[in-house]
C-alpha cells in the first residue's frame, strides 16, 4: 500500500473508514461466495449476459438504496420509496404522451419527487414528527393517490421514445445496461459526498449525535430536511428506470420494494440508529440479495424458497454483524 | 432507428428461414413461464395443465413466479433469455408492464406466448374470454333468481377493479344477468381486492347498509367465498340467497358447491386446460406456424353438481377429466375484451 | 484580532480595554420558573474568570444562553463592546465563543482529528475536504499542547478522560475569543488538570477571556483571576480571588456555612464478611481482583480514569460477565452471574451514569423508586399502588426528596433529588452490599452533603458500602478502608487512618 | 426554585382520571366522534345495528392482535411478521383440525405455532440482537415462503365441526364471538398493563432497559414474553379469521401487520418504548375500522381506504406534538 493511501486512510474517516472497510471486505467476501456457489451450481449463471441482467436488475434497489441509506445514516427512515415509485411514474409516463418530451417527462418526475421529498422532510425535520409514522403515512396517501387517480388501470407509454426506451434496452458498449451505468455513476457521487464533502461529514455527524451536531453549528432540522429530498429523488431515479423497465406507469409499482431496500441497506451495514454504515456496504448488500435471487432463480427453487432463504439470510446476516461488533467492544 | 429497423428484418428474416427449415413435428426443448402469481390456486393449476402436456410432448418446462411484481416479471424474463430458452409463456401482472419485455424477446428472437392478458405487439394469447365467462354465468343466475328468488336480483358484486379481466367478468355477469331479470341491479361494487379476508371485510361493510342484496357474485372464488363468509358472520339463514363463484380455481369452489346452500353456480375457467392450450401454442410458434391472435380457452358455467362431469375428487386433490375439457368448443371471438372496456 | 492556537507564532492584538464578552441584565424563564434574574457578567480578555455556584443556581443556564443552545428572554449580549445576536449555536460560534461541555460533544464514529475539525472541515480544491490538513493540523495541535493522542484513532474508543482533552483541544482549533469550560476536569486525571490548566493560562496570555465552571474550589482558588457566583439564578457577588476565602465562597454558593461536609454518625464497622471477591477478571479490563467488604463498611475504591473502577463496580453486581473469579455475598456465591441473582442475594449498583442506567426518565418518581422493590408491593401480580405510594412517600419525607409530588417524572428533579431517588430504589429493596459509582457527580455542594449523610446512614444501618470514586475528598471523609486500583488491578487495601494523599497516589499510578 | 420548577409539571395528568382521558386519547375520542356523527348525516345506515356489529367484528381481529403489539411496542420492540403468520396459523390449525376433528387440539396447534414464532422473532431479538424491525421482516419472509410450503392451497374445512364456525360467526347473546374474544384479550391486556407488576415491568423496561436490568429485573425475559404474547395473540386471531373464511388461507393477512401498527401509533403508544396505553390502542382501531367502513357505507372509492388513513394517522400525531407543546410551552 502506498503511502499516500494510508494517510487518506488515516485520516480521511479514520477509524471509522478502517472499521467499515473490514465490514465491507466481508460483505464483499460474502458476494464473492454466493456468486462462485452459483456459478458452479446455476446454469448460465456466470456469463456476461447474466451478470450484466442482474446489475441492470438491481439498479433499481441501488439507486433508491443510496437514498435509504443516506436517511439511515441522518439517524431517520423513509419506508415510502416503494409508493413513490409508482407516484412518480405518473407525471413522468402522462407528460411525456403528451408532449414527447424525455426531458420534460423527467422533469414533472422530478418535481414530483421533491414535492414528496419535501412534504416527508418537513413533517419529519420540522413538524417533529416520527419519520417511521410520516413515511408510513405517505407510503399509504401516495399509492391511495395513485390508485384513485388512475382507476387502478396502469398508464401505458404510448410515446415510446427512443431515448426512453434506451434507459430500458439500451448498453453501454452493448454490454453494460445503462440503468446500470446510471445506478454507478450516482452511487459514486454520493459516496465522493458522504466522505469527502462537509455536508456528507454533516449527515454522519447529524446521525451520530444530533445534540453534538447543533452545538457544532450545524443546522440539524434543515439536514435531516434536505436528506428526505435527496432520497426522494433519488427513488424518483429508480422510480424512472422502472417505469422505462415495464413501459408504462404502473399503479402497483414498487410494492414492498421498501421492504428490499431496507433489509439490503441494513445488510450493508447501514445502521438504523445512525450515522453508521457507507453506501459502497449497502451497494454490496443490494447486489449480494440480488446475485442471492438471481441465482435461485437459475436453479429453479420456487418462490417460496427464495423468500425462505432471503428471510434467513437477512436475519443470519444482522445478527452476525451484531456478533461481531459486541465482540469487538468487549475485547 | 434504422439500426432497430434492419434488425427487425434481419430477425425476421432468420425467423422465417428457421421455420421454412423446421418440420412441423419439432419441439422446442425448453420452454420458461414467467406466472404472475405462483402461489395463487388458479395458476398452480395452470402450471399442472402446463406441466402435463409438456410431460406429453417431451419439452422441458421452467417456470418463474413474479408474485405480483413488474419488476420481477421482467428481471425473471430477462434470466430465462439469458439461459437461452427457446419460447417464452408470460402471464402478464398486467397489460402495460410487459410491452418493453416482448421488445427485449423480439431482439433477442425468443417467440412469446401470452396467458390471460392481452398486450400490445403480442404475437398470440391463450385466454379465455372473461366478458363471455361472466355473461353466461349471468344468464343462470338470472335462470336461477327467475324460479327460486322471485324474479328479483340485487346483485352485491365483490369485485377486482385491478385488473381488466375481472372487470369484464362483472360486467357480463350484469349484462347477462338482465337478459332474463331486466330490472337486475348491481347494489354494491365493492374491491375485495380478489382475496378472501378482505372480500370478507368489505362485504360486511355493505351487507350492513343493503339488507336487500340476494345475489353475491365473486370474480373469483375467494371474493365470492368471502362474500358468503360476510353472510354468514351477519347470522343470516342462505334460504334466498345465490351466490356465483367465477374461476373454479381450486378445491374450495367444490367444497363450497358441496356444503353451502346457496353456492349454486360456478363460472368454471379450467386453468388446466389453459395451461395446456398455452404449450400447444408454444409449440406452434416455435414452429413458426400461423396462430391467431387471441386463441380462446373454453369456460363453462356450472350448475349445482356440474362439476363432477369436468373433475375427480378424492377430498385432497382434484384430477381434470381432459376429455370433458378438450371436448368443450371455445367462441371464436370474444363478446367483449378489455379493448372495448378503454373505450 | 484574531486568535488561533495552531499558529501561535503569529502576534496578537487584542485590545484590552474592552470587555470581551459582556452580558447584561440576563433574565430567563422556563415555563413557571426564573432560570435567570437580571444577571449580569463581564469576561475581560486575557483573563480566567470563574463562575461558581450550586446545581439549579442557573451557571448551566447561562452558559447555554452564551452558546446560543437557549435563547435569552431579557438583558443583552456584546462582544467587544458591539451588541450581538445569538440565536444558534452556529451564531455563537461565529462570535468566537467556544464552549467545552461538561458532557462529551463529540461523534462518537469519527476520528479524533475529524472531531477537532467538526465546526469547520477545511476544503481543498473544488471544495473537497482536505484529509491531510485535517491530520496535520491535529496532531500539530496535540504536540502544541502536549496531548498524546493518535488523531486517528476512533474518538469512542477512547477513554473518557482522553475524550475530553479532545474536547478542550477542539475548542483551540478555530478563531476563538472567548473559551467557556464546564466543569473540564471532572473526568480527568491529576496529570491532564495540570496539563489543562497549562493549556488555560496559555490561553489567557494568548488574550482569550476564558469563563471557568466549577464546583472545586481548590481548582478555583489555583486557576481563576475573578468570580462570579450566581445564587437561585440570580447573581451574588463578583470578586478578585484573591478577596476568597473556602468559607466566603461556600457562604455565596449556599448562603449559609456548611460546617462540616462528611458528618460521621455511625459506629465501628462489624466483622461480619458482607461481600468477598476472590480473583475476579474480566475480558475487558479486570485483573485477578479480591478483596472483601464487612457489614457496616464503607470501602472507598480509588483510581485514576481508566483504572477499572466502573467495570468492577458492574461485574461484582452481575452486569457484566466475567470470565473468572468468585463473588459471594453474606457466603452464596452470586450464580448464575446476573442482575437478578444479585439482587436476590441483596447487593445493587447506584451507577455512575444516571440518565442511561439509572433513570427512567419518562417515568413518575414513584415508579423509579419501587422499580426494584415491586414484587413486595405485589398481590397476586397485582401492585398495591396505596402501600407503594405511601412507602415512596415515606422515603421522599425521610430524604427530603424535592418533589411537587410521586407523579412528576423523574427526568424533571435535579441531579441530587435524582441520585436519592435512586438510592431509595435500594433501600426500599433492603439490601446488604451496595456498590455506590462516583454518588455526587454533577450534585451541588449541598446535596453533596446530604448524599455523604445518607452514605454513612447507610453503612450505619449495617450494609456493606463499596464506593467508587475518584474524588480524594469523598474518598478521606467517608471511607473505612480504601482500596487503589490501577490498569484493572487492585493495588493496595489500606485503613483510613493509615491513608494519605500520597501513598493514596502512588498506589494509583502503580 | 426547585420546587417552582417542577410544580409547573403535568404531575396531575399522571392520576387515574387524566390517564383515562390524557393526551392523544382525547384527541382521538374527538376524531371518533366526528368521523361518527359526519358518516351517519350522510348515511343513516351506519348506525344500523347490523353495521355496528360489522364494525365491531371487523375491529375485533386487529384489536386481538393490537393487544399484544401495543404491549410489544411499549418494551420498545415491534413485530411485522403477524400478517404473514396470521395466515399460516390459519392453514395450521385448520389442518389439524382436519385431521384430529378436535377443536381444542386445533386451537392448541394454532396457538402453539403462533408462540413459537413469537418465541423465535424473541430470541432473535434479545438473544442475537438483531433489531426487531429487520428480525421480523426476515421472519415475515421466511413465513410467506413457508406457508407456501406447508400447503399450495387454501385448507379447506374437511371436519365440519360446528363449534369450529361459531368460532367467528358466533354470537353470545346480541354480540359476535370474536367481539367477546377480543374483549376479553383487551380488557387482560389492558388490566395486565395498568395493575400488575408484569405490566410496570413492560413500561420500565421499554423506558430504560438498563436500569431494569440493574434492578435484578430479567429485561430480555420480559421482551421475550410480549414478543410470545403478541404471537399468541395472533393465533387467536388466524383461527378465528379462518373460521370466519371456513379455510385456512396462505393468501390471506397481506398488510394486516401495517394495520395493527398504524393503530396502536394511533393509539399513541411511543415506538421508542415506555409510552402507550392499551385504550389509546383502542380507540385507534375504531378509527381506521369506521373510515374503512364509512368509505364503503358512503359508496366511496375504495382506494380512499388507503389514503384516509395514511392523513389521519400523521395529523394525530401531529396533533398530539403540537399538544405536548402547548403544555410545556
Amino acid at each position: 500500500m502506498s503511502l499516500a493511501s494510508t494517510d487518506t486512510m488515516k485520516a480521511g474517516p479514520s477509524m471509522l473508514a478502517r472499521l467499515v472497510a473490514r465490514q465491507e471486505l466481508a460483505l464483499l467476501l460474502c458476494l464473492i461466495l454466493v456468486i462462485a456457489f452459483f456459478s458452479f451450481t446455476a446454469e448460465n449463471f456466470f456469463s456476461v449476459r447474466n451478470i450484466t441482467n442482474v446489475l441492470g436488475q438491481a439498479s433499481l434497489a441501488l439507486t433508491a438504496g443510496i437514498g435509504c441509506a443516506i436517511v439511515f445514516i441522518s439517524g431517520e427512515v423513509d419506508i415510502s420509496i416503494g409508493s413513490l415509485l409508482a407516484t412518480i411514474a405518473l407525471p413522468l409516463i402522462i407528460i411525456m404522451n403528451d408532449t414527447n418530451s424525455l426531458v420534460l417527462g423527467i422533469s414533472g418526475a422530478l418535481l414530483f419527487g421533491l414535492i414528496i421529498g419535501v412534504v416527508n422532510g418537513y413533517l419529519t425535520a420540522y413538524a417533529g414528527i416520527n419519520s417511521l409514522i410520516v413515511t408510513l403515512g405517505t407510503m399509504f396517501i401516495m399509492r391511495g393517490g395513485v390508485y384513485l387517480y388512475t382507476g387502478q388501470r396502469a398508464i401505458p407509454d404510448d410515446a415510446a421514445l427512443d431515448s426512453f426506451i434506451a434507459l430500458s434496452d439500451g448498453r453501454l458498449f452493448n454490454v453494460v445496461p445503462y440503468s446500470a451505468v446510471i445506478a454507478i455513476v450516482l452511487l459514486a457521487v454520493f459516496a465522493y459526498v458522504m466522505q469527502h464533502r462537509p455536508f456528507g461529514r454533516q449527515i454522519y455527524a447529524v446521525g451520530g449525535n444530533p445534540e453534538v451536531a447543533r452545538l457544532a453549528g450545524y443546522d440539524v432540522r434543515r439536514v435531516k430536511f434536505t436528506c428526505f429530498i435527496i432520497s426522494a429523488l433519488l427513488a424518483t431515479v429508480a422510480g424512472i428506470i422502472l417505469a422505462a423497465r415495464v413501459g408504462s406507469a404502473q399503479h402497483t409499482a414498487g410494492l414492498n420494494f421498501e421492504f428490499q431496500v431496507v433489509a439490503a441497506t441494513v445488510l450493508g451495514g447501514v445502521s438504523l440508529a445512525g450515522g453508521i454504515g457507507s453506501l459502497t456496504g449497502m451497494a454490496l448488500g443490494v447486489l449480494i440479495l440480488q446475485f442471492l435471487s438471481n441465482g435461485l432463480r437459475g436453479l429453479g427453487l420456487p418462490t417460496e424458497w427464495q423468500l425462505v432463504i432471503t428471510g434467513m439470510i437477512i436475519i443470519a446476516a444482522v445478527a452476525f454483524d451484531e456478533a461481531k461488533r459486541r465482540r469487538a467492544i468487549g475485547g | 432507428m434504422n439500426w432497430s429497423k434492419s434488425m427487425l428484418f434481419a430477425s425476421a428474416a432468420v425467423l422465417a428461414l428457421s421455420a421454412a427449415a423446421a418440420h412441423a413435428e419439432n419441439m422446442p426443448k425448453r420452454i420458461g413461464y414467467v406466472t404472475n402469481y405462483a402461489t395463487h390456486e388458479w395458476y398452480q393449476n395452470v402450471i399442472k395443465g402446463m406441466q402435463s402436456r409438456a410431460k406429453e410432448l417431451g419439452i422441458e418446462l421452467e417456470v418463474q413466479d413474479a408474485n405480483l411484481d413488474v419488476a420481477k416479471e421482467v428481471s425473471a424474463a430477462e434470466d430465462f433469455m439469458a439461459k437461452g430458452v427457446d419460447v417464452l409463456i408470460i402471464t402478464p401482472v398486467n397489460e402495460e408492464g410487459v410491452v418493453p419485455l416482448l421488445r427485449q424477446a423480439k431482439s433477442n428472437n425468443v417467440p412469446v406466448v401470452l396467458e390471460g392478458n392481452p398486450v400490445k405487439g403480442m404475437t398470440t394469447m391463450v385466454a379465455i374470454c372473461d366478458y363471455d365467462t361472466g355473461y353466461t354465468a349471468g344468464v343462470e343466475a338470472g335462470k336461477y333468481a327467475k324460479e327460486k328468488l322471485e324474479g328479483k336480483a340485487k346483485v352485491m358484486n365483490v369485485g377486482l377493479p385491478l385488473l381488466s379481466a375481472t372487470v369484464l367478468r362483472s360486467q357480463g355477469f350484469m349484462d347477462g344477468l338482465k337478459t332474463i331479470i331486466p330490472d337486475a341491479v348491481m347494489v354494491h361494487d365493492l374491491d375485495g381486492g380478489g382475496n378472501p379476508d378482505r372480500a370478507l371485510e368489505v362485504s360486511s361493510a355493505a351487507l350492513a347498509k343493503n339488507a336487500d342484496i340476494n345475489i353475491i357474485y365473486g370474480i373469483n372464488d375467494s371474493s365470492s367465498l368471502g362474500g358468503l363468509q360476510a353472510w354468514k358472520a351477519a347470522g343470516k339463514s342462505q334460504d334466498g340467497l345465490l351466490t356465483v363463484g367465477t374461476g373454479g380455481e381450486g378445491l374450495a369452489f367444490i367444497n363450497a358447491m358441496q356444503n353451502e346452500p346457496s353456492y349454486r353456480i360456478e363460472a368454471a375457467m379450467f386453468p388446466e386446460k389453459e395451461g395446456y392450450t398455452a404449450i400447444d401454442a408454444a409449440v406452434k410458434l416455435f414452429n413458426g406456424e400461423e396462430v391467431p391472435e387471441h386463441i380462446v380457452s373454453p369456460t363453462a358455467p356450472m350448475n349445482g353438481d356440474d362439476w363432477k362431469k369436468f373433475y375427480d375428487y378424492d377430498g385432497t386433490t382434484r384430477k381434470i377429466k381432459w376429455d370433458a375439457v378438450n371436448a368443450l368448443q371455445p367462441p371464436e371471438k370474444c363478446m367483449k375484451t378489455s379493448a372495448d372496456l378503454k373505450k | 484580532m484574531s486568535v488561533d492556537f495552531l499558529h501561535p507564532g503569529e502576534t496578537v492584538a487584542v485590545d484590552k480595554s474592552v470587555p470581551a464578552l459582556e452580558m447584561r441584565g440576563i433574565g430567563k424563564r422556563f415555563p413557571g420558573v426564573v432560570a435567570l434574574d437580571n444577571v449580569d457578567l463581564t469576561l475581560e480578555p486575557g483573563k480566567i474568570h470563574a463562575l461558581m455556584g450550586e446545581n439549579g443556581a442557573g451557571k448551566s443556564t447561562l452558559i447555554k444562553i452564551m452558546a446560543g443552545v437557549y435563547g435569552k428572554d431579557a438583558g443583552t449580549i456584546s462582544l467587544r463592546g458591539r451588541e450581538a445576536d445569538i440565536k444558534s449555536p452556529r451564531d455563537s460560534l461565529k462570535e468566537g465563543i467556544k464552549v467545552v461541555f461538561q458532557e462529551i460533544a463529540l461523534i462518537a464514529e469519527f476520528s479524533v482529528a475529524e472531531n477537532i475539525f467538526l465546526e469547520g472541515y477545511p476544503t481543498g480544491k473544488g471544495g473537497s475536504i482536505d484529509w491531510k490538513k485535517i491530520r496535520a493540523d491535529a496532531a500539530a495541535l496535540f504536540k502544541r499542547i502536549g496531548f498524546n493522542v493518535d488523531p486517528a484513532a476512533r474518538t469512542g474508543s477512547l477513554p473518557v478522560s482522553q475524550q475530553q482533552m479532545v474536547e478542550i483541544a477542539r475548542a483551540l482549533a478555530h478563531e476563538a475569543r472567548v473559551v467557556v469550560m464546564d466543569e473540564p476536569t471532572s473526568s480527568l486525571t491529576p496529570n491532564e488538570v495540570s496539563l489543562l490548566f497549562t493549556v488555560i493560562r496559555r490561553l489567557a496570555a494568548l488574550g482569550i477571556a476564558v469563563l471557568y465552571v466549577s464546583h472545586k474550589l481548590d481548582e478555583v482558588f489555583e486557576i481563576a483571576d475573578t468570580v462570579t457566583v450566581l445564587r437561585d439564578g440570580r447573581h451574588v457577588s463578583t470578586r478578585p480571588i484573591g478577596q476568597h476565602t473556602n468559607d466566603t465562597l461556600i457562604q455565596d454558593m449556599i448562603g449559609r456555612r456548611i460546617e462540616n461536609l462528611f458528618p460521621r454518625k455511625r459506629g465501628a464497622p462489624g466483622s461480619k464478611v458482607a461481600l468477598s471477591v476472590e480473583g475476579l477478571s474480566t475480558a475487558k479490563k479486570l485483573k485477578d481482583v479480591s478483596f472483601e467488604a464487612h457489614a457496616g463498611e464503607v470501602l472507598g475504591f480509588f483510581g485514576l480514569m481508566g483504572a477499572g473502577r466502573t467495570e468492577l463496580a458492574k461485574a461484582i453486581v452481575g452486569y457484566d460477565p466475567i470470565t473468572s473469579g468468585a463473588i459471594s455475598v453474606d457466603g452464596c456465591r452470586l450464580l448464575p452471574h446476573e442482575t437478578h441473582t444479585g439482587v436476590r442475594l441483596g447487593i445493587g449498583l447506584l451507577t455512575e451514569d444516571r440518565k442511561s442506567e439509572g433513570l427512567m426518565g419518562e417515568l413518575p418518581v414513584y415508579q423509579n423508586a419501587s422499580l426494584a422493590s415491586l414484587g413486595a408491593f405485589a398481590r397476586m401480580g397485582f401492585v398495591d399502588k396505596v402501600s407503594e405510594r405511601k412507602a415512596v412517600q415515606d422515603y421522599v419525607d425521610r430524604f427530603r426528596i424535592r418533589t411537587p409530588s410521586l407523579f412528576q417524572q423523574v427526568k424533571n428533579l435535579s441531579g441530587g433529588n435524582q441520585q436519592k431517588v435512586l438510592i431509595s430504589r435500594w433501600l426500599m429493596r433492603g439490601l446488604k452490599v451496595i456498590v455506590v459509582d462516583e454518588p455526587t457527580r454533577g450534585i451541588d455542594v449541598g446535596a453533596k452533603s446530604e448524599i455523604f449523610a445518607l452514605i454513612d446512614r447507610l453503612a450505619g444501618e449495617g450494609l456493606a458500602v463499596v464506593m467508587m470514586t475518584s474524588e480524594m475528598p469523598e474518598l478521606l471523609g467517608l471511607a473505612d478502608r480504601i482500596a487503589v486500583m490501577c490498569e484493572g488491578r487492585l493495588t493496595a487495601i489500606m485503613p483510613r487512618d493509615e491513608a494519605t494523599q500520597e501513598n493514596i497516589l502512588n498506589a494509583a499510578i502503580g | 426554585m426547585d420546587m417552582s420548577e417542577l410544580t409547573q409539571s403535568s404531575a396531575p395528568r399522571r392520576f387515574i382520571g387524566g390517564q383515562l382521558l390524557g393526551s392523544s386519547q382525547l384527541v382521538l375520542g374527538v376524531i371518533l366522534a366526528v368521523l361518527c356523527m359526519a358518516i351517519s348525516i350522510a348515511a343513516p345506515q351506519f348506525y344500523s345495528e347490523a353495521n355496528i356489529i360489522a364494525i365491531l367484528r371487523q375491529c375485533a381481529l386487529v384489536l386481538i392482535v393490537a393487544s399484544g403489539m401495543t404491549m410489544l411496542i411499549i418494551t420498545a420492540e415491534v413485530d411485522l411478521s403477524v400478517g404473514a403468520s396470521l395466515a399460516f396459523v390459519g392453514c395450521i390449525g385448520m389442518a389439524v383440525l382436519n385431521s384430529t376433528h378436535s377443536l381444542t387440539l386445533g386451537l392448541l396447534a394454532a396457538l402453539a405455532f403462533a408462540g413459537a414464532v413469537g418465541l423465535f422473532n424473541g430470541l432473535v431479538v434479545t438473544r442475537l440482537k438483531v433489531n426487531s424491525l429487520i428480525a421480523t421482516i426476515g421472519t415475515m419472509m421466511m413465513l410467506q415462503g413457508g406457508v407456501y410450503l406447508f400447503t399450495r392451497e387454501a385448507v379447506q374445512n374437511h371436519h365440519r365441526l360446528a363449534s369450529f364456525t361459531v368460532l367467528g360467526a358466533g354470537y353470545l347473546g346480541a354480540i359476535p364471538l370474536p367481539v367477546v374474544v377480543a374483549a376479553l384479550i383487551f380488557a387482560l391486556a389492558a388490566a395486565t398493563l395498568r395493575f400488575t407488576t408484569l405490566g410496570r415491568y413492560l413500561y420500565a423496561v421499554g423506558a430504560n432497559e438498563r436500569a431494569v436490568r440493574l434492578s435484578g429485573v430479567r429485561s430480555q425475559r420480559l421482551k421475550l414474553f410480549a414478543f410470545v404474547v403478541t404471537g399468541l395473540c395472533v393465533g387467536v386471531a388466524g383461527m378465528i379469521l379462518s373460521s370466519l373464511m371456513n379455510a385456512g388461507q396462505p393468501t390471506a393477512g397481506r398488510g394486516f401487520e401495517l394495520t395493527v401498527i398504524a393503530a396502536v401509533i394511533l393509539g399513541g403508544t411511543s415506538l421508542l418504548g415506555g409510552r402507550g396505553s392499551l385504550l389509546g390502542t383502542l380507540l385507534g382501531v375504531l378509527v381506521l375500522k369506521v373510515i374503512d367502513n364509512g368509505i364503503i357505507i358512503l359508496g366511496w372509492n375504495q382506494d380512499l381506504q388507503m389514503v384516509v388513513p395514511g392523513i389521519v394517522i400523521i395529523l394525530a400525531t401531529y396533533l398530539d406534538i403540537v399538544r405536548n407543546r402547548a403544555n410545556v410551552g
